[in-house]
């Protein structure tokens, strides 16, 4: 798999030529050089900072969003389509009310991670809880647990494949969502340094970059990959 | 107080390079401006709003969003002349081309960045100092200045404009045809604004950082090697790029006017700015320069306006 | 192995008994009405008027057409809803839309929870009761070895049978050492020779603990099998029409199936229930 | 009243109160006008906007570009997922390509793609279209793993050829998968068009509203907004209904 | 009605025979092995040997434990797989890996097509036939009446109750009048009532089509009630261990459950079969 994918690169580079990409080999020649530079570990820090902030609020604030609507019946009947719509509007276009809001600095990224991976950590975590099998919330009864007891022993184990489903997702839009944040404005982080790449046209960066990105974003998502079919392989 | 200071393009223009060195020479603590940081933003409006939010006593932008904002009823004034000419362009062709001067340009297809950009309106004048119309060429946006670069290698245009340092960096593989530095009048390229009615605190803040700015304008003048190398750093670029650059732009006068201004107002070229971005249609109505300007930061010995 | 004609009673009752002779569990006048979502305020008459009296200790099996109302019976006794009208008590308390103590509940789908082991699910069931370790250690090591577990206690139920995950679930109510066991449909979904065989572990249970068994199936041989006394319920709303007692002795099995009165008890059922259940198909509901 | 449509009153009632507060701010003056116009404004700025007409080349040109990424996302995404349904190989090889995908920020490879696809739109449809392809693939794949073996046994028993099985049994059976796909292929297809012009500057609504913003006219960014919002909403709500019509009839929720 | 101990032949074979006298379907030393998924190349022996002749028009059920190779057996004759040895034959000619024309499959699994109409999904039977458009209709307008469905042509099969949507789906394959109709557990999802009345409408069908019936079922009590002869199947792999004439007469209906004689048959299935299910479910299976 990663072979080809070498493959398939380092053919388009030969196809492209010098102007717009490297190849494989000098992209990672660049990407030793930049992990060395000490100038690079400041961007790093901001930006896993702000992932790291905006991933957390994503993940509580969906999770709190999602049980509680998937609980509430008439909450969700109320506020599902508000949800669905809000997913569905290119959120990019909210950024300047975002940075009205908030100013230039971290907590504009950081809100901004946030509203993009919110949404699908929500709307999967409300489904989920909602196709809990009600038999499951039947035994819970039968068995005399309270609401506490009931998330906590049922339906959050019960939904947790779903849920992980949504983390994922939510995961991958909290850190574009991030980056897009530091493209648009600011003085630090890896979208800040990838947009005067581009604005440079700093091809080592760029392929620099984004082989990063790709690769701590594959890593990460592999993981929570791995962790969600050892959930589902229970099940 | 410690307190950021907002650069429309840093770390990408050639525009906000002295802030980088008065930043890296300590000129700033020198003059009493305790600057934490620098913010950057992609354009002109983003910084004048955070500027506004009251994160930022100064900011450098371009004059054309400093009069959109005070035409929609901001209370900014511009309080330094930052970047007096357009010396930074550098319109080039493959070194194979045909095309020699603007003179060529019939029929040619011309690169530019966006609509009603700065780079739109040079490219008319450029046009036009050829002696030739604007319909006489194909205009061709690329979208930015760095994607110029593989649209003029790929022939999907036959002129690209490329500003500096990008220039500096693509020197030995395009050859100029025009440099805005021999064609093209002064016209106001980046200015520092203040927004009215702050503290006495942050109105000495501001009046410390043009001083600083000032001084690093004179350290590069006098240095523009050493200033070169902190602009490598600071805008991860090759150190001969940036050294290049330096000297490129510390050298290039238009008319006489150096690129960086010292922070006096000049009247002349801020006027010629408003009458170019009307042309592309980037900011509409009547506007006094005059009334947009507060000299009252800088200091004394340039106060007067030029 | 022969028939007697008396119904059987419970040898050795293992709990105390609340009033001697008393009937355990018992329906006056119960009618569920529900609320048919979607139209406005329109009403379905689901069930009843039921009156019902359970002996403690005996088995007894309701056997109806489908959508009869015979779950929602089975939730009214183990308190998950509430009567429209009439009364439910179990051992002289009314229930209140909340379960008693004493009451165990198995459902036809399959409740087993997959993220447990078959250990953690039995021992889920003594969630709420306070006992010390030891005693839990030892319910749970008596549920696994009533339902033939123990050697699958550290499977997952994705690893079991469907028949087996049924077990985990009757092992998760026993340990609470239930007075009564409802079962609704519990191998509905299990093959009717699987079926049978599941039977005969439901009656050696019914054996080992002394508690009343109320059993819901759509099978009648099932009921015809298991139980002492068969309610025959109408399609719906159901009422009872009839109750049939099948006479067999306590320690039965399933192969009182090749007897000549399992014949005799199929048919008498089938015949209260043939037209019932065409009735119920006869006009095929739009309502899923 | 039915719960749903209590539901939607409440839903309204909430829009309504959420947009009437934001009108009192406004015109309280706790949110300047240099930073937001009061709703009322919006509105009507958009009116003037749509009939004053000098921004309708913008507009056309981002639902073009969006329809267009759509169109391809579709017809690419779902034909890509009947092959990998197939192909069972590279379709394990690809699935954390899938799931990483989202982190990936395409319009890095901007430069590239005008090396690839030249100066004109294509690039932005590009984008788009990538966007919402790996939605339509996941969500096809997704449908067609859920067709019961027994409706393949069926085709099988009719004599279906390949060519009928996937036309006649297979997509039908998908269909409200598709459909989901196709929804969130609306939201990509849109969010990637004007994440292109917004962020690269290259014309139509997204860059418009940044070149708005930048120019601190709020008389165009913030209509803009609006229209992009409708717009998403609109389609999303109409995709919506017919799914809700197919899945009403299929006996589903 | 009294029960007849002599096999019943069919009165009318309404279509032509291939050679009088022979069998329609015909197995000899048919095995079937299945690459067990996962471990390399370890075979499981599903089904076999099996002979085998179905008659012209009779009613053939086959009953065996969970797991035994029923299905197995149902799709070998139906051309969905092939031996791993011996032969099939449908009037003569032997099956290989496709349907022969004449022979029309119900999956116990609910098949009909949720994006079709009722009477698009019967109309999707005759894909493959060539014939014009009036017979057509004829054949569909039929194929509606027969399984009571005219009054839901234009409902969608959600609108339906599961007895409801196999009815569709026996439809669908009458409409292409088949000589041959095979049965897998076409009832298996159903309650067991509403099963035994389906069973009367197939047995109706058998009647007017004049069509072999090969019906596979795990209920002891369906394959009694509804079949000419019953093949009783061994745990896997699965041998034919009894086949039990019934001696039913030919117009017979679900009422003959309450006679005796049903009992017996019932009873002697199941005395050959208890021993199999053990075996089938003592073990428990790791695989789903
Ligand atoms: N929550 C509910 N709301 C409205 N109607 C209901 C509800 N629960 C059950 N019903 C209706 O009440 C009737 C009886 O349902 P119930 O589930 O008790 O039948 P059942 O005899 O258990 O059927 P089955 O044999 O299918 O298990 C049915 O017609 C059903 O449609
Ligand atoms: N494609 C296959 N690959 C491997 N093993 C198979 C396959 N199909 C069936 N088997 C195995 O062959 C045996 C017989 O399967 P089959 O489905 O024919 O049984 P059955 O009698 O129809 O069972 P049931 O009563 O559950 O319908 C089973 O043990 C099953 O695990
Ligand atoms: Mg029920
Ligand atoms: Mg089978």
């Amino acid at each position: 798999m990663i072979a080809l994918l070498l493959v398939l690169w380092q053919a388009l580079a030969w196809m492209v030529g010098d102007v717009a990409m490297r190849t494989p080999l000098q992209t990672m020649t660049f990407t030793a050089n930049l992990l060395t530079s000490p100038s690079f570990w400041p961007h790093l820090a901001e930006t896993g900072r702000a992932f790291g902030l905006a991933l957390l609020l994503a993940v509580v604030i969906g999770l709190a969003i999602g049980f509680l609507l998937g609980i509430n019946r008439f909450a969700s009947d109320v506020l599902e389509p508000v949800l669905v719509a809000l997913y569905s509007i290119p959120k990019i276009t909210l950024y300047p009310i975002l940075l009205l809001m908030f100013g230039l600095g971290v907590a504009a990224k950081v809100a901004f991670g946030t509203i993009h991976g919110v949404i699908p950590i929500a709307l999967f975590t409300l489904a989920a809880v909602r196709n809990v099998r009600p038999v499951f919330v039947k035994t819970g009864r039968v068995m005399g647990l309270g609401t506490g007891r009931m998330i906590s022993g049922i339906l959050l184990p019960a939904a947790m494949p779903e849920i992980f489903t949504g983390l994922r997702v939510g995961f991958s839009l909290t850190l574009i969502g991030t980056l897009l944040g530091e493209m648009f404005a600011s003085q630090r982080g890896l979208g800040f340094m990838l947009m005067n790449a581009i604005g440079l046209h700093n091809v080592d960066v760029i392929m620099a970059l984004t082989f990063l990105l790709v690769l701590f974003a594959g890593s990460a998502s592999g993981l929570l990959l791995f962790l969600n079919r050892r959930l589902y392989q229970r099940a | 107080r410690a307190e950021d200071i907002v650069v429309s393009n840093y770390g990408v223009s050639a525009n906000g390079m002295p802030f980088a060195v008065a930043l890296k020479k300590g000129f700033f603590k020198d003059e009493g401006a305790d600057v934490t940081g620098i913010l950057s933003s992609a354009g002109g409006g983003t910084t004048l709003r955070n500027m506004l939010a009251g994160s930022a006593p100064y900011a450098e932008v371009n004059p054309n969003a400093v009069i959109a904002a005070i035409q929609q009823g901001a209370d900014i004034k511009i309080v330094s002349d930052n970047v007096l000419t357009v010396a930074e362009f550098v319109w080039a062709v493959k070194p194979d081309s045909p095309i020699q001067s603007p003179k060529d340009l019939k029929g040619r297809k011309f690169g530019y960045t966006n609509p009603r950009s700065t780079s739109l309106a040079l490219a008319t004048l450029v046009v036009q100092s050829g002696g030739l119309k604007t319909e006489d060429v194909e205009m061709v946006k690329t979208g930015g200045f760095g994607e110029g670069i593989p649209a003029l290698d790929l022939g999907m245009i036959d002129v690209a404009p490329i500003p500096e340092p990008l220039w500096s960096k693509y020197q030995s593989k395009y050859r100029a045809i025009a440099r805005a530095a021999d064609l093209l009048p002064p016209i106001a390229n980046v200015v520092g604004v203040a927004a009215g009615g702050q503290s006495a605190a942050k109105e000495d803040f501001v009046r410390a950082v043009i001083r600083a700015r000032r001084k690093a304008v004179d350290f590069m003048r006098q240095n523009p090697d050493e200033a070169g190398d902190i602009v490598a750093e600071a805008y991860n670029l090759e150190q001969d790029v940036a050294r290049n650059s330096v000297r490129y732009l510390v050298n290039a006068t238009t008319d006489g006017i150096q690129y960086w201004g010292t922070g006096q107002i000049h009247l002349e070229g801020l006027n010629r700015a408003i009458e170019v971005q009307k042309m592309v249609g980037a900011i509409s109505g009547d506007i006094d320069a005059k009334s947009i300007v507060d000299t009252r930061f800088l200091p004394d010995d340039i106060k007067a306006m030029k | 192995m022969t028939s007697i004609m008396t119904t059987s009673k419970p040898i050795t009752p293992t709990r105390t008994p609340s009033a001697p002779g008393a009937a355990q569990v018992s329906l006056r006048g119960v009618d569920k009405e529900f609320i048919r979502p979607g139209r406005s305020g329109e009403t379905v008459h689901a069930l009843g008027p039921i009156d019902l009296d359970l002996r403690r200790g005996e088995f007894f099996a309701v056997v109806g057409p489908s959508g009869c109302g015979k779950s929602t019976l089975l939730e009214l006794v183990a308190g998950l809803s509430t009567a429209t009208r009439g009364d439910v008590t179990f051992e002289g308390k009314p229930i209140h839309n909340r379960i008693p103590d004493g009451v165990g509940v198995v459902f036809q789908e399959d409740a087993s929870f997959p993220w447990l082991s078959v250990r953690e699910n039995i021992a889920f069931g003594l969630r709420r009761i306070k006992i010390d370790p030891k005693e839990r250690e030892r319910r749970i090591e008596n549920a696994l070895a009533m339902m033939g577990l123990t050697s699958f206690a550290h499977s997952f139920p994705a690893q079991l049978s469907g028949g087996m995950r049924q077990r985990v679930c009757i092992a998760r109510t026993l340990v609470t050492e239930p007075r009564l066991i409802l079962l609704d449909e519990p191998f509905g979904a299990l093959d009717q020779q699987t079926r049978l065989l599941m039977g005969d572990e439901v009656l050696n249970l019914w054996r080992k603990t002394g508690a009343t068994v109320f059993l819901i199936t759509h099978a009648l041989d099932e009921a015809a099998m298991l139980a002492d006394r068969i309610g025959v319920m109408s399609a719906r709303p159901g009422r009872l029409i009839d109750i049939v007692e099948t006479g067999w002795p306590r320690d039965r099995d399933s192969r009182i199936v090749q007897e000549e009165a399992f014949g005799a008890i199929t048919a008498r059922l089938w015949r209260s229930l043939r037209a019932e259940s065409m009735k119920a198909i006869g006009k095929p509901e739009v309502e899923p | 009243m039915t719960p749903k449509k209590r539901a939607a009153l409440w839903r309204i009632a909430l829009l309504v109160g959420a947009v009437g507060g934001l009108e009192i701010l406004c015109l309280s003056g706790h949110i300047d006008r240099l930073t937001m116009q009061p709703p009322h404004r919006i509105v009507m700025d958009l009116v003037a906007l749509l009939a004053g007409g000098e921004l309708n080349g913008a507009i056309a040109k981002t639902l073009r570009n969006a329809a267009l990424a759509f169109v391809i996302a579709m017809v690419a995404g779902v034909s890509f997922a009947v092959l990998l349904h197939y192909l069972r190989s590279l379709r394990d090889m690809l699935d954390p390509v899938f799931a990483t995908y989202y982190a990936i920020p395409m319009f890095a490879f901007y430069p590239l793609l005008i090396v690839l696809f030249g100066l004109g739109d294509t690039p932005q449809i590009f984008i788009g279209a990538m966007l919402a392809v790996v939605a339509v693939i996941v969500n096809t794949l997704n449908g067609l793993d859920r067709i019961p073996r027994v409706l393949l046994k069926t085709a099988r028993v009719n004599q279906l050829s390949a060519w009928d099985t996937a036309r006649l049994v297979m997509l039908p059976c998908a269909a409200p998968h598709i459909l989901t796909g196709a929804k969130l292929a609306v939201a990509y297809s849109l969010i990637g068009i004007i994440g292109a012009e917004f962020i690269m500057s290259t014309g139509g609504m997204g860059y418009e509203i940044s070149f708005a913003y930048m120019n601190f006219d709020n008389a165009k960014m913030y209509p803009l907004i609006l229209l992009i919002l409708l717009v998403s909403i609109a389609i999303n709500t109409l995709l919506a209904k017919w799914e809700k019509i197919l899945m009403a009839r299929r006996g589903l929720s």
